[in-house]
């Protein structure tokens, strides 16, 4: 795959389509892979990367990237085209200055569940038969493929590509998933319950804004929380509230925007599950306001930003069960 | 007035017929019109009124058709067919009323009646 | 199930009205000296899409124990379409905090006329008692703001 | 530091029966930024106003609470009183401590203290009050008509009489309308044309008045008071300068099978043609679908008899465009069509007819010369059916869910026509209401019935079956006399429901104007306001806006003109200065405001920055126009960067509120 790709950028660079492309390379381990751009057929062959833990969303780079002087190659895995969607409709990216080459998607892995299991010194790994082969300094390790993927991964949404200029492999579906399934059973739970979850999982939060920064729904020029005249400016979680303010506020901004790329948890260090907050606000804007994907076309109405005279009144909140 | 029947005509039928706008199209449109003592814009009135019994004791029931013209042709959807229909089965229902009770069967048997008129009465009554 | 009905208890409640309709409703129980608690204070917003998520959360943050948000009926909206935006919003927030584990009763919307003065004044005697009968508001409070 | 003065009034014993004036005076005399906190018993009166005045010369306000009534009662009157002394009328606060602290509260402690916390909250938000100067934008003092039906004549009509100039944009090559269709008009029966045809040309003579017939709105951009419009004027292939009207082409043109639309296709015209005698402008116009020439190349003759050379089958659309301070939309209506309607045969059979098309088949400049026979074969009827509510009162899935409002009255109109001049004919009305609320209408309908002898029955036709004998019979339930008919009819004429007409929806996106879920166009307050929309500077006119009659519609039009005119003669339009404003610093152009803003006040524009590196970038950003917002604040929730925000109720003024409440 990563050859087929380097040789379609290669091509795509020799033939003037494109004047730069966006990728990925390695960092310091094995399964540190960090978007970058590249110029030139030799730092392809140098740096350019595609393997299990190619996991980053790169269609947020564009919103900079596709302004920039020229046309620029970006590879999107199905889930990426959807953001890139997003960010077409709400003309945050130029989408002529960008050329779309679809990838296959993950299944990705975690590098943390793979630590988890006591494997350190990780430098390279491969699945055989759904057997994870992981080359460490301290000889061979196995363990089950799908222990090993990303949470994103295991709940994946669809196949598809919603856009591209061509495709690398074949075309996927749009898949049932069962990614509402955590978010049901949070719901099913008393209020004191859900408060207690949430409490220990957002009190971990240290308010590095890694969330804010991978996601490719956030793209403000400025956020709100770094913005004086807001009146909610804060850097940092001075106590237990601003955390609950800033992830609601954050996953508010986001809804009928977010496309369910599950980038926030992945990246976050202190591994709270946020992109639940996001799924809440999808499941609730799919069952009261009609079926929405964000991200899956470039013209329909945010629910949030559209309304129907018969919509209904916020005592269905009230309405709902017990506590 | 039995309320419960007018309740169960309109659950069973799912019509609502406070939708009517008494244009009487259902019954200008009626091939069976002239074979009914009331006709289908009475029923969806006479429901209305919660006048089931009526309706359920009238042969009007077993005249319709059930051709749907006026289902079809209701400029506001109330189905009177289904209406119509529902007093029907009201009717049937209440056809438990008139249960045979097995002590009564020794003294209606002679030895003309078949063995399987017994056996057909107790499936059509029974239940 | 609240052991206590915190009858001692007086609940702070930030009511956001819109000016058209609910402002005016909230003059009019005034005008015809319709009782309702001290507890209630109001904020007047152009329309009750003005208000933004992070006035609620902001009011609750600083202690406030209930928010009501006030607007005018849908389809007569001033603005022909601001509490249509609303509704859909504030559904959405209500049900995130509900998520969260707050309790629903703190929040309420409620669509009040220029010419219901009557009704604006029971909605805040029985928002005020429900908020009451949580007792204060501990799941959504910044401790440091009360400690002055 | 703001420099604040507090008033706390009394408003007699109103205020201070509950409220201890004092001590709320003494208590928001601590407050931060408070130079001069003072009580009075009647804070409005003029000797209060002149201690408020006196107060921000002496003190050197900046800013000034008024502890008082609802700001709804005198907002107004301090901020005039700041301005007079010299303060922005908009560093003004109210806090209401009347009507909603003294008025419903008894305990006196209980009600000072919310007294000082509502005074403190006003404190915090005229802090961050600023300053706001209401704009002024000027009014261009031309107005435009969209559509040129009755509706839209008159409408040109009295705004050229007020001297304003005034386009009509006609989608058709003439002016006149539905109304130019119809025989007679109800309740008088005078003659449709005789009343319409003086207005057309009345309005093609007036100086003040342009007509761009056959013609349509492309493109409408700009606000209240200086609409930008783009008029497509569609190719006639004739020059208009040049048509002298004589009619020489129309006669000579050798495709001679064009359906005839003002005829309602009851008839065929030519591929050039002039659509009535009396059209205005009274101008040839060629169908490119038929015209030969423009089809093959072959044929020219039009060209070669017309004397003063105004053919030309080169000519192209154009697009104009006109600036207008006043846009008024009379697009009219339009029959439905009865495919749907299977039981009325209206497909079927060319005898079953819709009540335009009898209007036609009726008026002497119709396809019959008047005479009323059957399309079919061209007898005389002697059994006539009209149908009520076809299509109107439905169901949604099976049609208009209200009522079309004229059906009654024509259908009545026609029964007395028909039975006044062919008393040989039975004339029979199926009805489910008879509606007839209108001056002189009920007892137009009741002559219909007591001297015209017209059958009116209630009871709507179930099925209409054409034979083979020629006849139709109409089976139909006569619900009084609870019995069944069959009649064996010559003629069935359906009263289709009216809608609004295809253009609208377009237009209506266009103007940034709201419509209902029928595609009528709603006005801005439904009692109050009945020929505004709600987009400023955009007014209504005619059956755009619901079903009409004439003299309603002619009403409504002469009620847009006039509030048209009252804005015309404007020179410039004061502003609302609470309105949002986007800092272009923080917008991400993500168009999420614009979906939301009801008024279209949010454009888009590409704006060059300056990057902290040195170089620039061009960024889309959001640009408010403080002439038509209206200060809702939709879009300052909408936007996720808080770069929206709205005048007077900032986001941190409101929050300053909020703090201050639950300190």
């Amino acid at each position: 795959m990563q050859e087929a790709m380097i040789n379609k950028a290669k091509q795509l660079l020799a033939d003037g389509t494109v004047d730069r492309v966006i990728g990925w390379k390695r960092g310091e381990f094995a399964y540190d892979i960090t978007p970058a751009v590249f110029e030139t057929a030799e730092e392809l062959e140098k740096e350019f990367v595609f393997d299990d833990f190619t996991a980053a969303n790169v269609s947020k780079y564009l919103v900079k990237e596709s302004k920039k002087e020229g046309k620029i190659l970006a590879f999107l895995k199905p889930c990426d085209t959807y953001s890139f969607n997003q960010l077409t409709k709400e003309h945050r990216v130029v989408r002529e200055n960008v050329y779309i080459v679809g990838i296959p998607g993950g299944p990705k892995l975690d590098a943390e569940k793979i630590k988890a299991k006591g494997i350190t010194g990780i430098l390279g790994v491969k699945n055989e038969n759904y057997t994870l082969k992981i080359d460490t300094v301290y000889g061979e390790e196995t363990m089950p493929f799908y222990e090993a993927i990303l949470d994103k991964c295991a709940t994946c949404k669809s196949k598809k590509h919603v856009v591209y200029d061509e495709l690398i492999g074949d075309e996927g579906e749009v898949l049932d998933s069962n990614r509402f399934d955590m978010v049901e059973k949070l719901e099913n739970m008393t209020a004191q319950e859900r408060y207690d979850f949430w409490r220990g999982e957002l009190s971990k939060c240290i308010r590095c804004n890694a969330c804010r920064n991978v996601c490719p729904a956030c793209t403000c020029e400025k956020c709100v929380f770094d913005n004086p005249n807001s009146g909610v400016e804060n850097k940092a979680p001075a106590d237990s509230f601003e955390e609950n303010m800033f992830h609601i506020i954050r996953a508010f901004h986001v809804a009928g925007r977010c496309t369910d790329c599950g980038e926030c948890s992945r990246v976050c260090p202190q591994h709270i599950p946020l992109h639940l907050l996001n799924r809440k606000f999808i499941k609730d804007i799919n069952s009261l306001y009609g079926e929405y994907q964000a991200g899956e076309d470039t013209t329909s109405r945010a629910p949030l930003n559209d309304y129907k005279q018969d919509d209904c009144e916020t005592t269905v909140v009230h309405e709902r069960g017990v506590e | 007035m039995d309320k419960n029947l007018k309740e169960q005509v309109l659950r069973s039928s799912g019509v609502n017929v406070l939708k009517c706008m008494r244009c009487g199209k259902c019954s200008g449109t009626c091939p069976s019109y002239d074979e009914m003592e009331y006709h289908p814009h009475q029923f969806v009135y006479m429901v209305e009124r919660g006048d089931i019994e009526t309706l359920m004791h009238s042969k009007s029931i077993y005249k319709c058709l059930t051709c749907f013209a006026c289902v079809d042709r209701c400029p506001r959807n109330v189905e009177p067919a289904k209406v119509v229909e529902a007093v029907r089965l009201a009717a049937v229902r209440q056809q438990g009323n008139n249960h045979m009770n097995p002590n009564q069967i020794p003294e209606m048997l002679d030895d003309d009646l078949p063995q399987q008129a017994i056996v057909t009465a107790f499936r059509k009554y029974i239940k | 199930m609240q052991v206590n009905d915190n009858k001692d208890f007086q609940p702070l409640i930030v009511a956001f009205c819109c000016n058209w309709c609910s402002y005016a409703g909230a003059d009019l129980s005034g005008t015809n000296r319709l009782n309702y608690p001290t507890n209630v204070k109001i904020i007047r917003v152009p329309c009750s899409c003005r208000v933004n998520p992070m006035f609620i959360l902001r009011a609750f943050q600083r202690g406030a124990d209930g928010v009501i948000l006030c607007g005018c009926h849908p389809g007569d909206c001033h603005y022909t379409s601001g509490n249509y935006f609303t509704r859909r919003r504030m559904t959405l927030l209500f049900s995130m905090l509900d998520f969260l584990g707050i309790e629903r009763d703190r929040t309420r919307v409620e669509w009040v006329s220029a010419a219901e003065g009557a009704k604006f004044a029971a909605t805040m005697n029985e928002f005020t008692e429900a908020v009451r009968k949580l007792g204060p508001n501990r799941r959504l409070e910044d401790l440091r703001c009360r400690k002055q | 530091m703001k420099r604040i003065g507090v008033f706390v009034c009394h408003c007699g014993t109103n205020i201070a029966a509950t409220v201890d004036v004092k001590a709320v005076a003494e208590a928001l005399g601590h407050e931060p930024g408070v130079v001069i906190s003072q009580d009075y018993q009647y804070m409005c009166s003029e000797s209060g106003q002149n201690l408020v005045k006196n107060a921000i010369k002496e003190h050197n306000l900046t800013g000034v609470v008024v502890c008082s009534c609802s700001p709804r009662m005198h907002e107004n009157t301090f901020r005039k009183a700041a301005a007079s002394a010299g303060l922005n009328p908009y560093l003004v606060e109210i806090a209401n401590i009347r009507e909603q602290c003294s008025w419903i509260h008894k305990d006196i402690a209980s009600a000072t203290e919310k007294a000082i916390i509502l005074g403190k909250a006003a404190v915090a938000k005229v802090h961050l009050n600023s300053p706001l100067t209401a704009g002024e934008s000027p009014v261009v003092k031309r107005a435009l008509v969209i559509g040129g039906g009755i509706a839209g004549i008159q409408t040109a009509l009295d705004i050229a009489e007020a001297g304003f100039d005034v386009d009509i944009v006609e989608k058709n090559p003439t002016i006149g309308g539905k109304m130019a269709q119809i025989d007679k008009t109800f309740p008088t029966l005078d003659c449709a044309a005789c009343i319409l045809t003086p207005k057309m040309v009345e309005a093609s003579q007036n100086e003040h008045i342009t007509i761009h017939s056959f013609s349509e709105v492309a493109d409408v951009k700009g606000f209240v008071g200086n609409f930008t419009v783009k008029i497509k004027k569609k190719a006639r292939f004739v020059d208009e300068t040049k048509c002298t009207g004589c009619g020489l082409c129309t006669e000579k043109c050798p495709m001679k099978k064009v359906p005839n639309e003002f005829n309602m296709g009851l008839d065929n015209r030519t591929a050039i043609y002039i659509p009535f005698a009396q059209a205005v402008p009274k101008v040839a116009t060629i169908d490119p679908n038929y015209c030969m020439m423009l089809q093959k190349g072959k044929c020219g003759i039009c060209s070669s008899v017309c004397s003063v050379g105004a053919i030309d089958y080169k000519q192209e659309d154009k697009i104009i465009e006109q600036q207008y301070g006043a846009i008024i939309v009379a697009t009219g209506f339009n029959p439905i069509k009865l495919d749907k309607y299977d039981e009325f045969a209206y497909n079927q059979c060319p005898d079953v007819v819709t009540s335009l098309e009898l209007e036609r088949l009726m008026n002497a400049a119709g396809p019959n010369g008047g005479t009323l026979l059957r399309p079919s074969d061209k007898t005389h009827p002697h059994k006539i059916v009209f149908v009520q509510c076809v299509g109107s009162r439905c169901d949604d899935s099976k049609g208009k869910p209200y009522c079309s409002k004229i059906c009654c009255m024509y259908t009545a109109k026609h029964a007395m026509l028909i039975r006044e001049k062919y008393p040989d004919t039975d004339v029979y009305v199926f009805y489910i209401d008879v509606r007839t609320p209108g001056k002189n209408f009920d007892e137009f309908y009741r002559r219909a019935v007591e001297q015209y002898n017209v059958h009116y029955i209630k009871g709507m036709v179930g099925k209409v079956t054409p034979r083979s004998d020629g006849k139709i019979d109409v089976q139909a339930s006569d619900l009084l006399a609870n019995e069944q008919l069959h009649i064996d009819a010559d003629m069935v004429v359906l009263a289709a429901a009216i809608e609004p007409d295809k253009t609208a929806r377009p237009l209506a996106t266009m103007l940034t104007t709201q419509m209902d879920t029928n595609d009528f166009f709603t006005e801005a307050h439904p009692k109050l306001r009945p020929v505004e929309s709600a987009t400023a500077g955009i007014f209504l006119s005619g059956a755009c806006q619901g079903p009409k009659d004439i003299p309603e519609t002619v009403a409504q039009a002469s009620a847009a003109a006039a509030k048209a005119i009252g804005l015309l003669v404007k020179n410039s339009i004061t502003c609302n200065p609470c309105v949002a404003h986007s800092d272009e610093l923080m917008c991400n152009g993500c168009s999420s405001c614009e979906k939301v803003c009801p008024y279209g006040a949010i454009t888009y524009i590409d704006k060059e920055f300056r990057m902290p590196d040195r170089t620039t970038a061009i960024r889309r950003v959001a640009s408010v126009n403080p002439a038509v917002c209206q200060g809702c604040g939709a879009c300052t929730v909408a936007c996720p960067s808080g770069a929206m925000d709205l005048n007077g109720f900032s986001n941190s003024q409101i929050m300053s509120e909020v703090d201050a409440i639950c300190k």
